[in-house]
């Protein structure tokens, strides 16, 4: 990366916004999902998302991905604007998104493949991630051969070969146990560290959310807004230090809960009502 | 992948339909040549002249309750037999070599065999359009029958759905429903086609017997303005196919 | 007196209503004043003695050389009247090829394998010193239109059609012309024939006799007025065009369609002749004695009676 | 639970061989033998077909026309159905006319076809190509756009081209409809061959077809058919197998 | 319930073992998912399973359900060896396993459907517990227009309003986040006290392993085998005491993380030997 770079900023969203439409005709229900997202996030940075189940995660992800479009807004990738993907960015899906008339290694050679790798290269590189992601023994399984977890993790392992430098990772570790999980973060970390890549991820537990992030997304129910960007200070690399033992994580995770509750409770109240 | 507007399809087929007829117009004006290639202007006033004569409509209403009837008969044979070969191992192989024999058959062919047994009433002219249309109509819920959808089939029969037959009309159908109307298209196509040989072949009749009159006085323009309502028909179904598929698809 | 057929049921397979079939569209009309119960099945593909071996048609107006092929192969029909009694075919030829001898390294279309107006062609070329095969190729195409379509298309530079198609191409404007009638060049043979198994016959004896009065007394209506036959033509033929239908007319009365003498009519001669023709030729494996089967009783009794002279129809 | 078509027992294609067999020659024989054959007669009539060369040299000139027209079919429409699944503007303006000449009947085109392609092997091949390809391209395009949408979404995030979704999404997520369409493409090919053998120059295994109906021998003419018949239920199982192949991915 | 009824277990499985071949030909390679499994699982019982990923939890799961045929062993239910799915187990699926062409409704009705439910008998049931995982709004949007965690929301519906006695659930709350799989856990809580259900419930979270269970499998890492059986000694109804703060909470989670580390370490070695 040249230095002039760096003020550039991996990702920018201004006041993007983005309503569906619950079916085909006009004055069908329409859901707001986002409204007005405003966001910065800076080149090399972790930032994870958290927030209520349905409230436009996995939304935002796209829209920063290009995969859906946005209604309203800007959305500016290392300084212009995008409405395609590309492939800078790598993207890790909630569903997993496997082929399933491909095996493991043909899954995560894909986006090799496509970009014409040597085959070779495009193998050595992919089983480096497969290993990475310990699934060396099942290279040749098709992905309904596998447990959920470890098709979780061949979605990893073909993010993670794409070599880009932003990754957008929607709960990529969801479906995985925690001791696996925390070999999996480990692993994020230290690639992250390395090769300073851009992480975006987005995950429903509050101390994977702390544990991972420079800053923490916090989104609010509804119609998803931003509702709060917390800094989360802690020393790295965060798997030499016992993070969770320092203060600041108990305070931002803390903090967060609060918040969090707080959204639970006033939507109740708003129900009530 | 975006779905386009109902609207933006019309327009972009008028669009299409324009060029395309006058396109035909000006290649039938610069050949000149009635026999071979009649131009749409032509083709249109002998329409015209079919439709005021009360021919066409004659015609057409006696090939399309033709044409109905033996769809049906194909759909719910074709279903039965498409069903039974995909799910069951003994009936693929003691049915499916003979109905791909079937298949393979010109129905041209088997017209003589249908005189002999159902005679050229009715029940018989309905019989060569069932043979033309069952066997597409068969392969193709085969072919989407076996594609298994493995997981939701685990679902419903998890949830009580006991028995091929339960499974079959609650998840396997309905999963293979894009793969079944598309072959649906294509049997109503072979049906049109198979209506016109009972008509032309086994006994002239209804817009295959029309047809063949004109073909046989060299009316080219007139032919194509009989053939015209023939094409118009297979249109007619494949778009009513798509709505129905419209409606049930779920994107 | 008048024929009563009302309570006779029959059903009648015809070819195409072509201009060329009109006899026996006005013979079915003829049948049904007089009280028949008739069902008339235009029968494309299928021949009428198929028809008629399926047990799905009791009589056949078609061609005559059913009759040889069914005796030939045991099937025992029997002619009883004609709705065409002389050779319905046209030649054709692409410009340039003006007589036959023309065809001399031609190509030439005929029906199928076993075709009859295969066989003609054949002895045709060869009453003109040229070798089938050798000096001419022959092409077997489907259909009468195909091998018009054929000509006009370049593919062949003679062909075989009937009459009337020969006439309608002319009317459009087709490139082609006429070489001759095969009535002219290879004359007395017999072309179309109302039939039906032996056995019908006998027992139906009455209906035999009305549809060799209506044959006679359609005859007698055709060679009386032009005009009416070319109305009556354009109001039933689909497609007919008027001019062709005149032509038809004035063809039909020169090399005598439509006579009205009983034996001109069904003449057993006319199908020794294509019997001969077709065993010659190798389409049949035996030789066939045409008296066996052309029963012109019926006609003579008719004619007797006093049909085919405009009176007994109306 | 599921039917495993994959190990067939021998018995039971056997079996089924016997009964209908068994049948055709028991109703062959009570039916006017001017009408139609019992397999016996076929066989015999074959017999004599074969020794007397009619027979190869029909099937040869059928099989060539057959198997280029429906290579040359599998060629171009299989491209061209993904090309008209993935955009589908064209698609959409393209398919009536399809749909339209798919269902026009042959029979009534071929006068036409006569002028524009001659009798010959070239408007045999026409015959053959054209309408197999349409049912080819149809079905494909059905199946393209039938494309699961979250796959195709995960090939567009790591940008891939069209022909490369096509490839690694497209055709395989469409394979039941690609090879549905194979084999209605299969019979059209068929039914086409013969339908310009019986009504363009009389030749091949359509001619044999044309020469026993007009002779009234129908077991000349059930040669042709049974022969006929056989090739389409090759081809039909070969593209079963190929189906099975395709599709090893879901175990099963 | 009949008094009767208490003694006998409503799972048992007795050397239950389970082999995956990865493609169809007979020398194809093996996959040894589960290995020995003797399990008792009482009536009312609340029992949560954890284990690595892989290790062959769903499996298990299936083979309870009767989805998959186990190669050795038995399978017995409610006293009766079983070889079929039955109405009186309901299963919530890892994957979610909604019909894509069915609402949200449609989905949940499905299995009174099937029933052959009056309609709005089924409808009314199907309310009450889409209602339950917050989802009213959406009752007529389609699978593929919802969230993940909303989508799996939808999947615990539908086995909730079976009535079934016996509730076989996949990592339900896996894609839900933490303050609506809070809600939830009480939700299912309840029904359980309620209704004494028999709960089989899979997880990869510790906290909600020992929070939920009246025993925990602990499955190990390999050949899917019982590792440990651990009583949960914590008051009823869990959420209104603070069980979190309850030594033996700490104990039993303490325990169960140590175990899973140690599978860890010995595979780690096993993989360096
Ligand atoms: N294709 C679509 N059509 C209609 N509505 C949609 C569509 N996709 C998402 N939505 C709606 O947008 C909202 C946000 O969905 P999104 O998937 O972004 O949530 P999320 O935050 O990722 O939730 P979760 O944590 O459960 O995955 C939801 O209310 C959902 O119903
Ligand atoms: N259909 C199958 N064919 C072949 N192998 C399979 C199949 N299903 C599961 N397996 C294998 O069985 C093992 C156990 O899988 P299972 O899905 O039970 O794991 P799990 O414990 O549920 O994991 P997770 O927590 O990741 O969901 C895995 O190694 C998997 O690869
Ligand atoms: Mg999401
Ligand atoms: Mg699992």
């Amino acid at each position: 990366m040249k230095d002039s770079d760096v003020e550039v900023p991996a990702i920018q969203l201004r006041g993007v916004r983005k309503t569906f439409r619950l079916s085909e005709d006009r004055n069908a229900k329409t859901v707001l999902a986002l409204d007005g997202i405003d966001l910065t996030i800076r080149k090399g940075e972790f930032l994870t998302i958290i927030g209520p189940s349905g409230c436009g995660k996995t939304t935002l992800l796209r829209i920063m991905a290009s995969l859906e479009q946005h209604d309203e807004g800007e959305v500016i990738v290392e300084g212009e604007p995008v409405s395609e993907p590309g492939i800078r960015r790598a993207m890790v899906f909630q569903t997993f998104g496997l082929f399933p008339w491909k095996t493991v290694i043909d899954n995560v050679t894909f986006p090799l493949t496509v970009r014409k790798f040597p085959a070779d290269e495009a193998r050595n590189t992919a089983m480096k991630h497969i290993r990475r992601v310990g699934l060396e023994r099942f290279v040749d399984a098709y992905p309904h051969q596998l447990s959920g977890g470890m098709q979780q993790r061949v979605g990893l392992a073909r993010a993670l070969s794409t070599g880009a430098d932003i990754l957008l990772m929607d709960e990529p570790f969801g479906a995985i146990d925690a001791q696996t999980r925390e070999l999996m973060q480990e692993e994020l970390l230290r690639i992250w560290d390395e090769e300073r890549k851009t992480v975006i991820f987005i995950t429903h537990d509050l101390d994977e959310a702390v544990l991972l992030a420079d800053r923490v997304l916090l989104m609010s129910r509804g119609p998803g807004r931003v509702r709060e960007l917390i800094d989360v200070d802690l020393p790295h690399p965060r798997f030499e230090y016992d993070v969770r033992g320092h203060e600041n994580f108990a305070k931002v995770r803390g903090h967060i809960w609060q918040q969090l509750r707080n959204d639970l409770v006033q939507q109740r109240e708003e129900e009530a009502s | 992948m975006k779905k386009r507007s109902k609207a933006q399809v019309r327009r972009d087929q008028i669009v299409g339909l324009v060029i395309f007829l006058s396109v035909w117009e000006i290649a039938a004006r610069l050949l000149g040549n009635k026999l071979v290639l009649p131009s749409v202007s032509q083709i249109l006033a002998a329409l015209g002249d079919l439709i005021a004569s009360g021919e066409l409509i004659t015609a057409m209403a006696e090939s399309i309750w033709l044409l109905i009837v033996g769809l049906i008969v194909s759909t719910i044979l074709g279903f039965v037999l498409g069903a039974l070969v995909a799910r069951s191992r003994t009936a693929y192989w003691m049915l499916n070599p003979y109905f791909s024999a079937l298949f393979a058959t010109p129905t041209i062919a088997l017209v003589p065999l249908v005189l002999v047994w159902f005679g050229f009433g009715f029940p018989g002219r309905v019989i060569v359009v069932v043979l033309a249309a069952v066997v597409p109509i068969m392969f193709s819920v085969a072919s989407g029958l076996r594609d298994d959808p493995k997981d939701l089939v685990d679902v419903a029969r998890s949830f009580g759905v006991t028995g091929e037959l339960q499974l079959l009309y609650r998840v396997r159908v309905r999963a293979a429903l894009p793969v079944l109307l598309a072959g649906l298209r294509l049997a109503a196509g072979r049906g049109v086609v198979g209506m016109a040989v009972a008509e032309t072949y086994l006994r002239l009749g209804g817009i295959g017997g029309l047809i063949k009159s004109y073909g046989s006085m060299f009316q080219t323009d007139y032919v194509f303005a009989s053939i015209l309502p023939l094409s118009l028909l297979g249109i007619a179904i494949v778009s009513v196919i798509g709505r129905i598929e419209r409606r049930l698809h779920w994107t | 007196q008048d024929f009563d057929l009302s309570g006779t049921e029959v059903t009648i397979g015809t070819a195409q209503a072509q201009v060329l079939n009109i006899g026996t569209l006005r013979m079915i009309e003829i049948l049904q004043g007089w009280g028949a119960d008739v069902t008339r099945v235009e029968l494309p593909t299928i021949s009428g003695l198929e028809a008629i071996i399926a047990d799905r048609v009791d009589v056949a107006s078609r061609s005559s050389d059913e009759i040889l092929i069914g005796q030939a192969r045991g099937v025992d029909v029997v002619a009883i009247g004609a709705p065409i009694s002389t050779m319905h075919y046209a030649i054709v030829s692409s410009p340039g090829v003006n007589e036959i001898a023309d065809l001399d390294g031609k190509a030439i279309g005929t029906s199928g394998p076993g075709g009859f107006n295969g066989m003609l062609f054949r002895y045709i070329l060869k009453q003109n010193g040229l070798t089938p095969e050798e000096d001419v190729a022959i092409v077997p195409v489907g259909g009468s239109s195909e091998r018009a379509a054929a000509i006009l298309a370049g593919q062949v530079q003679a062909t075989v059609v009937y009459i009337d198609n020969w006439l309608a191409l002319e009317a459009q404007g087709a490139n082609a012309q006429l070489l001759g009638y095969v009535s002219d060049i290879v004359p007395g043979l017999s072309s179309r024939a109302v039939f039906a198994e032996r056995a019908y016959i006998e027992e139906n004896a009455e209906l035999a006799s009305a549809i060799a009065c209506a044959n006679l007394e359609v005859n007698h209506w055709i060679n009386s007025s032009k005009e009416d036959f070319v109305s009556y033509t354009m109001d039933n033929v689909r497609g007919a065009n008027e001019e062709a239908v005149s032509k038809f007319y004035d063809v039909a009365m020169q090399i005598g369609m439509f006579p009205t003498e009983p034996a001109a009519l069904l003449d057993t001669s006319g199908y020794q002749k294509l019997a001969d023709l077709l065993y010659d030729g190798g389409e049949l494996d035996t030789e066939l004695d045409a008296s066996g089967f052309v029963d012109a009783s019926y006609l003579e009794e008719a004619a007797g009676m006093g049909c085919g002279t405009g009176e007994m129809s109306g | 639970m599921l039917a495993n078509l994959k190990k067939p027992s021998l018995y039971l294609p056997l079996l089924s061989l016997v009964i209908v067999f068994g049948g055709w020659e028991l109703v062959g024989r009570s039916i006017n033998p001017l009408l139609f054959s019992p397999p016996s007669v076929v066989a015999a009539e074959f017999v004599e077909l074969y020794r007397s060369g009619v027979l190869i040299e029909a099937a040869q000139v059928t099989m060539r026309a057959l198997f280029l027209g429906y290579a040359m079919a599998v060629i171009v429409g299989v491209p061209f159905g993904v090309v008209m699944g993935a955009f589908d503007r064209f698609g959409d303006i393209l398919q009536p006319y399809l749909y339209a000449i798919f269902a026009t009947p042959r029979v009534v085109l071929v006068p036409l076809i006569v002028v524009w392609f001659g009798i010959g092997f070239e408007a045999r091949l026409f015959l053959v190509f054209f309408w197999s390809a349409i049912a080819i391209s149809a079905n494909t395009a059905q199946g393209v756009r039938h494309a699961r949408p979250d796959l195709v979404e995960v090939a567009r995030s790591f940008r891939v081209t069209r022909l490369q979704l096509a490839r690694h999404v497209l055709i395989p997520g469409a394979i039941p409809f690609v090879l549905a369409g194979l084999r209605i493409g299969a019979e059209r090919a068929i039914v086409g061959v013969i339908i310009g053998e019986m009504f363009l120059q009389i030749v091949g295994l359509g001619g044999v077809i044309q020469q026993g109906s007009s002779e009234l021998v129908p077991a000349q003419m059930l040669v042709a058919v049974v022969i006929i018949a056989s090739a389409g239920t090759l081809i039909v199982t070969a593209l079963d197998m190929l189906e099975r192949r395709f599709q090893n991915w879901k175990g099963a």
